[in-house]
């Protein structure tokens, strides 16, 4: 189905509701949908599980936080191992007022591909004989341990691309990709906010990296100027 | 000179140092902190593809030029690019980096034990850290170089019997690289390969918690 | 006229009364053989999204201009690309069609059986066949539609009450368009919608191995 | 480590031993290293297991099956349901002279990727409840059954692409792609056959579909004419 293209990021986030589990592209200032996720703050949904790989460095989504909008992130970065300076997410952490599942970067990435991709669960040695590996199956083959991780999908992604034309296909620049390309798959309705909308058939067919398929809403935003400072 | 002896090699020292370890035309991922000091002591010519896990393959050392947010190492940091590099997503990534694809890796350590676990996220008396790519980095490289101090700010021990922070991955350190040694993982244990300048092996042992084998041909850490 | 009742579909009318099941704005996969020429019936501008699971989606009718190794569709045969198209390769394809994201796969069949089990792929007594993508498809497609003849050269029933010949996945079908009639698998059996001009609903239960439902408002195929 | 690249076909399979494990990309007639084909043939290489998507269907595979330097093939087509016109395969397959997994094509790509991406199996419904199944564990999770499927790995991997630069990095163009990308990652030596060599640098980094750190060798050779006519 062709992708819709609303005016406003906020009207493109029309339908989401309170408890909704949100994936975000994007890691630290590259491919994140800032203008996305500032009209998520502004929308005011509550009780929101975040899916992100990273929570407060460089990115808007402590600003979610901020508002207490988030009950459960699943992340890879978002608590640092020193205090000098607490996102609002890192303190609510440590008050037990929000709940973090941890994962590694990798098996992030993973599984979130088997939830879009039709993979029940895959095993791999990451985070065998670790904190990860609790509750976990665990099996022993080829000689190594292997925690079985099981597929991550969501309500709602909210992704960045640099281009799109009207169908929906999407193309990144640089760094851009990250966990956008495989959010877009895993999610119920995908979102995406874009620099540029071209008409169908201006992106090569070889440049797409986000085939239409995957694309339900298209918005487009001058974006943000985000940077992390490194603390 | 501290308290506890000779002056310790900086951090700039200790990337020179970790340099010297990457192979010729080899793919090296550098982790945060001390680690991404050692990309501006790789020898010009060598051909050392670094890749960073946010999806790259082939950048260079920071760039001084306009800040983009789209291109920047796992850090976060803006990074150049040389030439052919290429940029996937972050499956493509990890499907690099868990299958064996990455030669070398460079992490930083809060702990090492004598059996090559490493601990490098966590300190839990602080109540926080995070994984990040260190999981599957320290499980997936060909090989893992730890470069960390030797010593805690108060003087404790960081190669130790067995961990006490929580493990990032069990029997995957190959070399440690400290202010104060470099030290090799074998089968049989820890063996001490170079020191410090003005440190001896004795000095070295006594701020070490796990036991370490002095190499026959122990010797002086030269950069 | 054939031996046993009036005239059966043709193959491009069989193919008409699929196109007519595709929904406007959606991606169907068309398997070898019958399904094929499906495409050529597609309305022209309901932005229908044919996926070729050799790694396209977006492409058109066959080509006929110099034919390009490189730009076939999962039979083989050269091919067209509408605005929009796009290239990836088989672990994305298969993603595409093993996550759902495929709306209708169209595949031919040897067997149905009445519970919607698919055989297509093997005729046990020919010593051969293959899978191809067909197992994936079967399993991945949101609506699955087998167009098929409704019966052997030799007569014998394609509908069945067990398929005989190995599956290709399991309560996988959820239409059946043959050149005799338009079977629903629903979850009480299978229901006849439709039949070919001339033909009663008894002729083609007769030739229909598993029970079938007259639909209270059965009706003529309509093309 | 750079590439190396070779100036024939011929040369670049060196090393290539009797009883080697070896995958070749392409899908019919698109992205297939027909060149690299031939010159196993000329090779004489025997025993080989071929683990390839097609053999005999518009790709030169059949003509090493004709010397009888395959044992074992891994494949998504191989045999027709009918038997008009054999394929050198199809009969020794037929005489039990050959042995042949045949694998549905997604489980195919999938356990090539498990192979090159450290997973250790990975959980499909694809096959479950048909032969596929044989063999293999079986779970039930979520409500469904799934089949336990394990990483497929090669010696060499013999791929096609349509550029490469010095360095190693790949471009695909068309429908190329199909299993050459995977395959890339998953063999102890890679070799790709490409129609043009350019300096490193010149392939922009966006639209590099196979990065450098997965291909050890290169040849540059003219393409092949290679057609199926549909039977």
């Amino acid at each position: 189905m062709t992708a819709t293209v609303y005016r406003t990021p906020d009207e493109a986030l029309d339908g989401i509701v309170d408890g909704a589990r949100v994936m975000v592209g994007g890691f630290v200032s590259a491919g994140t949908p800032s203008n996305l996720i500032l009209a998520l703050k502004r929308r005011g949904t509550r009780d929101i599980t975040l899916i992100a790989n990273n929570i407060g460095f460089g990115d808007k989504l402590d600003e979610l936080c901020e508002g207490r909008q988030v009950t459960r992130a699943i992340a890879t970065f978002a608590v640092r191992a020193s205090s000098a300076r607490e996102s609002h997410f890192e303190a609510q952490y440590r008050r037990g007022e929000v709940e973090l599942e941890l994962v590694p970067q990798g098996t992030f990435a993973e599984r979130i591909r088997a939830g879009g991709a039709g993979i029940g669960g895959f095993l791999t040695r990451t985070g065998a004989g670790t904190q990860v590996a609790a509750g976990k199956e665990t099996v022993t083959w080829a000689g190594e341990e292997w925690l079985l991780e099981r597929p991550l999908r969501a309500d709602v992604a909210l992704l960045k691309a640099h281009r799109a034309d009207r169908l929906g296909n999407l193309s990144y620049r640089l760094a851009g990709q990250n966990f956008n390309p495989v959010m877009a798959t895993a999610a119920d309705l995908v979102i995406a906010e874009v620099e540029e909308i071209v008409e169908t058939g201006a992106i090569a067919p070889e440049a797409v990296d986000t085939p239409a398929v995957y694309i339900d809403r298209l918005v487009r935003c001058d974006p943000l100027e985000v940077r992390w400072d490194g603390r | 000179m501290d308290a506890e002896g000779p002056p310790r090699l900086t951090r700039e020292l200790v990337a020179m140092r970790v340099a010297q370890e990457l192979p010729p035309g080899s793919v090296v991922n550098l982790g945060v902190g001390l680690p991404t000091l050692v990309g501006a002591f790789m020898p010009p010519d060598a051909g050392i593809l670094l890749q960073a896990e946010n999806g790259i393959l082939g950048y260079g050392g920071f760039s001084n030029e306009a800040f983009d947010p789209d291109l920047i190492n796992a850090g976060g940091q803006p990074v150049r690019l040389n030439p052919g590099a290429s940029f996937f997503d972050s499956t493509a990534s990890f499907a690099m980096v868990r299958g064996g694809h990455i030669d070398v890796a460079v992490l930083g350590g809060l702990q090492v034990s004598e059996r090559g676990d490493l601990a490098n996220w966590s300190v839990p008396e602080r109540g926080g850290g995070s994984i990040g790519g260190a999981m599957d980095l320290a499980t997936g490289a060909r090989q893992l170089i730890v470069a960390m101090e030797h010593t805690t700010k108060t003087g404790a021990a960081r190669i130790v019997r067995k961990c006490a922070y929580p493990l990032t991955a069990r029997r995957c350190v190959d070399l440690i690289v400290t202010d104060l040694a470099v030290v090799e993982v074998v089968a049989a244990g820890l063996t001490l390969r170079e020191i410090a300048p003005g440190w001896t092996p004795e000095a070295v042992a006594a701020l070490t918690e796990a036991p370490l084998t002095v190499a026959a041909d122990v010797r002086e850490i030269a950069l």
